[in-house]
């Protein structure tokens, strides 16, 4: 059974399903249990828990995420909650150094399953240290998971398959998806990580995404549909393990690809997944791989600056149709997935 | 290397106290109006409503070239620094002519040429810049003296404490303000740091590396200005780092032009702070001072007529910031990624 | 759930804390000579040399189940605890049969089934990793307590500060033993941290948050022993987080087996903590305690033939224990990726 | 004129000459004053400088990466020196979310140009957190300049061009380099960023490749040249910014390329370098990309596992034989580049 609920609903619902079905589930973050709760993620688990179980932490990101860590050694399976990604650099030892490595470390004897959620700021003047793309960034590592979820149905079901995995997990969110709707199991039902979706069939060009990107790659693929233009999209789901096969294969199918990410192009998502397909199945390409990323810059403030550094759909369907050579169509100009949005964050 | 500034630290004056914290009022309710009514300010705002007097009484003890580098909470410092206001206000609009060109918004705001050295949204960043700073400053003979103003929250990270350990073992000419509003967005004191026993707290902490620290109630900006005055000249005597707690209340919500009275706090907690405003309580200082505090003459205004006056006066020249801010360009995004690096390492 | 273990904290005898202090003394020289004359174990060695009775006298006064993790100057507390000295030294060759399966290395054992939960290189994590296990412990109900090891440098790290403010929120039964032997590598303390003076220092730190704390002659296992037994006491009765730093001092170079005397520091500073001699500190005392300490009857032996006999099986063990970890297989490259995942999050 | 020094003197003498030149330079690190000296690289600084402009800090990454770029703000030039690169994870917040963004977040009106070297570990046990490479991790953030030196006169010419650039730098150097010998001018000569080296010329495969990596690749060509097969190694110098041209133009050559890397292939150096070409010339390949990075574990301690974990010049030479497509020959087993080394680090 399933029905539809917004993105932030459905963390909040797998939060609270999660945490029924395993006591030792702790949720801990800054303000995790205020009335806004983590843009209403985390609020219902606390009016179902209350404070025992939904801990809000002092400002303190290192050491929370080590307690975390030791808290997960000795049985607990805490969700950290950060509501920027960006804070996460203060956590970034801990996680990398200790909680990826644990398990290798010690001889696998066992691991520390501390799962961290990041919430992508987007729009706003969120500016340059409130909407970072961290994927690729903690994607590099071994010994983690990183999912970046682009459905309501997916942020639910990665979310539970976190929480029970084995094996520390970052999950990133991008806020500007958390008032998109969708279809959501109303089981707690996991989504492997690993495991990629091919979430529009199409047959002129290929668009690899995740997250918020995989929206705009829709949004794109509606506009050249009416062009004539076919596209197929790809949402990877899980950044690591990355889902290679389903990559290569609708690659090969089409010939074409265009990678749209959010985090910049040098040694990010986009580039692995380009190198994916230049390891693999190089002679399948009909056309140079592209890459829609934002420019070479940090986030600006200043409205048109802003629209012009995210990449959006009307920039994925222009490179859509550069790859299949048609020339003559122009694209309109598309407002960004969370238009209706009126402020502030 | 900049030129030492050998003038004696200003007194300021209680009127001149008064008038800038009138002014950061009006400037910031002003700004709230139109942040909330025309969603024009595209950018995530902080304000300082009700805790003016902790910059006021801070930089009026500073030299203009002393600087200040600040947390999120930043619009107070600025002003009070002297930092310019069509400048800010543009930053908010995200116009070009801004103070950070658009690029950085309410949190990233500066202006160099008063000593707002900058502003940061990342918590307790800052604390260790100034303290890089003042390292610096001293290392090349200066006695500017730099200030940094933060929250109790951020006196949670680790980079804190990391903080003050190096100052205090290089003698820094830094002043670590707190703006202790015992909140950090909705999380009381209580629920992030250990109960306040005597001997504890961030005071305290301070003290255990042997620096010279108080806590004062920020909300009397005659007592900050005077404990500035003390730390600027233990700071420029050589004497190491200074730590001021100041105790104080923000009246609006943690971001954004609203209230949370009743839903992030508690109603009688905000009348009670409401109670200890800074500019009535300056107001009243002021009248108490004067020389003919008990009866008033029809020539002299009296000290709430000076302030009504101001008053009238800074909204106006708010809005009139607001306007300039409007008519302002934008940005153009042929120069998007313009100033993401410096010139070339090496001409080839 | 872990079984809440009723019996009293243990009180030990002077001569067990002596013969653990002279078995952790002898497998560190032991060890030190076959990796400098060897060079077959491959992973920088941090000993503990001198420190022994911060080790002995923090763990005398633990139940097996309470939990110890420690940063990179590991050794004394991995066997203080109980742990498999054969898998510790199979570690240090690299072996299978390590404790960490030769994943790790020095600054990597564990010995789940002792209680060594483990230690880590990264100066400070341990820190928070302590705190969160034993907050995660309490939770469940556990009567367990948790220790940390880590040293005076670590103490610089933000990490420290924010655990022992959050341990202070959550009144969190971790003791925290700061090993302070005046270096972080050829550092003085003197560079790193500012003077000592009344009233600030590692242990003051901690007091501002509310945190008992003690400083006391980390060279004197009883009196270790004793604050120990006062910290546990203090933990498990639900008073929070306990605070000791204990003064000693390092008599190798930091890391690996060779000595820094008159190189990164003074030769007095050295003589004048080598007369501090845990060992020779715990054999007098033994001595003195004896009932008959004046006259030694030919039945009894002397404390001194008694660590001369502990000597001798000592260097035997570790020197048994160096063969089985030659002996012992090393781990096969095929399985070079194992360990890194734990079972996939979901079967499909 | 030049004569020959090691990677660890050059470094050395750079930074002497570079602080002789700018009295505004000062070194600050761990231990950067006791004997040994960073390995040597600080020590003589120290000795000519003295304790005022060569600082011993605390143990406190954070702060000291926030302290220097506070000091660069208000008119130095700090050097900031980590024995190794993986504590600045602790260091990443500061470099990332302040130094990077600095100069554009204020609107172009001055950088804080804050250099930071980190020493990536290798061999001898160094173990899971001793021995990671993040030149792609630091590389992926635009705002900074990465570079990750191989020979002693680069080592010694990037580190000139970072103390006298406007923008933050990040250095990269391997420990197992430190040893090397090269021909290094006596002038402080900069070596620009952006600005990849030919290595070694060659017509039937490229081997791109960063810091260690160019020697193993150097000694796989010469491997392969005594079997017939002609190796073309590209040192990229600069990881940001990346040298396309100099990849692209040699690739075009040869038509195939090993991408060996230290750090994982995954969002790794080597996903960036296989994107660019994808991007550019997927045309100009007659045979897939191949990746020569460490495999998707944390470094092990044990010595055959370490040995296997490494990329080598012999895995570099297989790579290039399977390329041309060479069956026959088989690559004899070669030892590390740091072979001679007697323990410990
Ligand atoms: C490292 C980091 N963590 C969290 C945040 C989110 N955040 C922004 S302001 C704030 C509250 C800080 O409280 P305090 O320091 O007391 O300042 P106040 O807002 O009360 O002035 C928080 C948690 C942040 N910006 N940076
Ligand atoms: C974050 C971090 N910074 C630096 C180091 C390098 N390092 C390893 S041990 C050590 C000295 C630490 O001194 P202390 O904590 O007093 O412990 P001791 O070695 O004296 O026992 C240093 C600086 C590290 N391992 N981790
Ligand atoms: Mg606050
Ligand atoms: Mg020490």
């Amino acid at each position: 059974m399933s029905r539809t609920l917004t993105y932030w609903q459905a963390i909040a619902e797998g939060t609270v399903q999660a945490m029924e079905a395993d006591p030792s589930i702790l949720v801990a973050g800054q303000n995790v249990d205020d009335h806004k709760g983590s843009y209403g993620t985390t609020r219902p688990a606390f009016e179902r828990f209350g404070a025992r179980r939904v801990v809000d932490t002092p400002n303190s990101e290192n050491a929370v995420a080590g307690i975390c860590i030791g808290a997960a050694d000795q049985g607990l399976r805490p969700l950290v909650v950060h509501t920027r990604a960006d804070f996460m650099f203060l956590a970034m030892d801990a996680m990398i150094n200790l909680a990826s490595k644990w398990r290798y470390m010690y001889g696998d004897k066992g691991g520390v399953p501390v799962v961290m959620r990041g919430v992508v700021g987007r729009g706003w003047g969120q500016g340059a240290t409130h909407s970072q793309s961290l994927h690729a960034t903690f994607g590099h590592f071994p010994g983690l998971y990183v999912a970046a979820p682009a459905s309501p149905a997916d942020a639910k079901g990665l979310l539970a398959a976190a929480l029970q995995a084995d094996t520390p997990v970052v999950l990133m969110e991008n806020r500007s998806l958390y008032p998109i709707e969708g279809e959501v199991p109303e089981e707690l039902t996991p989504v492997p990580f690993g495991v990629g979706r091919l979430a529009r069939h199409g047959t002129d060009v290929t668009v690899v995404a995740a997250s918020l990107m995989v929206h705009e790659a829709e949004r794109a693929a509606d506009l050249l549909a009416r062009q004539g233009v076919s596209v197929e999209v790809v949402d990877v789901r899980s950044i690591r393990p990355l889902d290679e096969d389903l990559i290569c294969e609708s690659v090969a199918r089409t010939g074409r690809v265009v990678v749209a990410d959010t985090s910049w192009a040098r040694y990010g998502f986009s580039a692995e997944v380009a190198a994916v397909i230049a390891e693999r199945i190089p002679g399948e390409l009909r056309a140079p791989v592209r890459r829609i990323t934002p420019p070479d810059c940090p986030a600006p403030v200043s409205w048109p600056l802003e629209e012009a550094f995210h990449p959006s759909a009307a920039k994925i369907a222009e490179a859509c149709l550069d790859l299949v050579g048609s020339d003559g169509i122009t694209v309109p100009v598309l407002t960004g997935v969370d238009a209706g949005f009126s402020g502030p964050y | 290397m900049p030129i030492p500034n050998t003038t004696e630290d200003p007194v300021a004056h209680p009127a001149a106290l008064l008038r800038e914290m009138v002014r950061i009022r009006c400037v910031e309710e002003e700004l709230a109006d139109f942040y909330r009514d025309e969603q024009e300010m595209r950018t995530p705002v902080h304000f300082s409503v009700g805790q003016e007097a902790a910059a006021v009484g801070v930089c009026a003890a500073l030299r203009e070239n002393d600087l200040v580098y600040t947390g999120h909470r930043s619009h107070a410092a600025y002003l009070a620094k002297g930092g310019d206001l069509t400048g800010m206000v543009a930053e908010l609009y995200g116009k070009e002519t801004g103070c950070s060109n658009g690029r950085g918004g309410s949190v990233h705001l500066t202006d160099r040429s008063v000593g707002f050295a900058g502003s940061a949204a990342i918590l307790g960043e800052m604390i260790s810049v100034a303290t890089g700073a003042a390292w610096a400053l001293a290392q090349q003979g200066s006695s500017q003296v730099v200030v940094t103003f933060f929250g109790d929250g951020a006196s949670e990270e680790g980079v804190f404490h990391e903080s003050l350990n190096f100052a205090a073992v290089h003698r820094v000419p830094v002043i670590y303000v707190c703006e202790n509003n015992a909140y950090s967005i909705s999380s009381p004191l209580s629920a992030r740091q250990p109960a306040n026993s005597p001997g504890t707290g961030i005071t305290e902490r301070a003290r255990a590396y042997g620096i010279t620290a108080e806590r004062l109630d920020g909300n009397d900006v005659a007592l900050v200005h005077e404990a500035t005055r003390r730390a600027t000249a233990h700071c420029r005597a050589g004497l190491g780092p200074y730590v001021l707690e100041l105790d104080t209340y923000r009246w609006r919500e943690h971001v954004g032009p609203g209230f949370d009275t009743g839903i992030d706090r508690p109603e009688p907690e905000v009348e009670q702070w409401l109670e200890r405003c800074p500019v009535r309580r300056g107001t009243a200082a002021l009248q108490a001072s004067a020389p003919d505090a008990q009866e008033p003459t029809a020539q002299e205004p009296t000290a709430e007529e000076l302030v009504a006056r101001w008053d009238a006066e800074f909204r106006d020249e708010a809005r009139r910031a607001v306007a300039a801010a409007k008519a302002a360009p934008y940005p153009t995004a042929d120069r998007l990624t313009d100033g993401a690096y410096g010139r070339p390492a090496v001409a080839n």
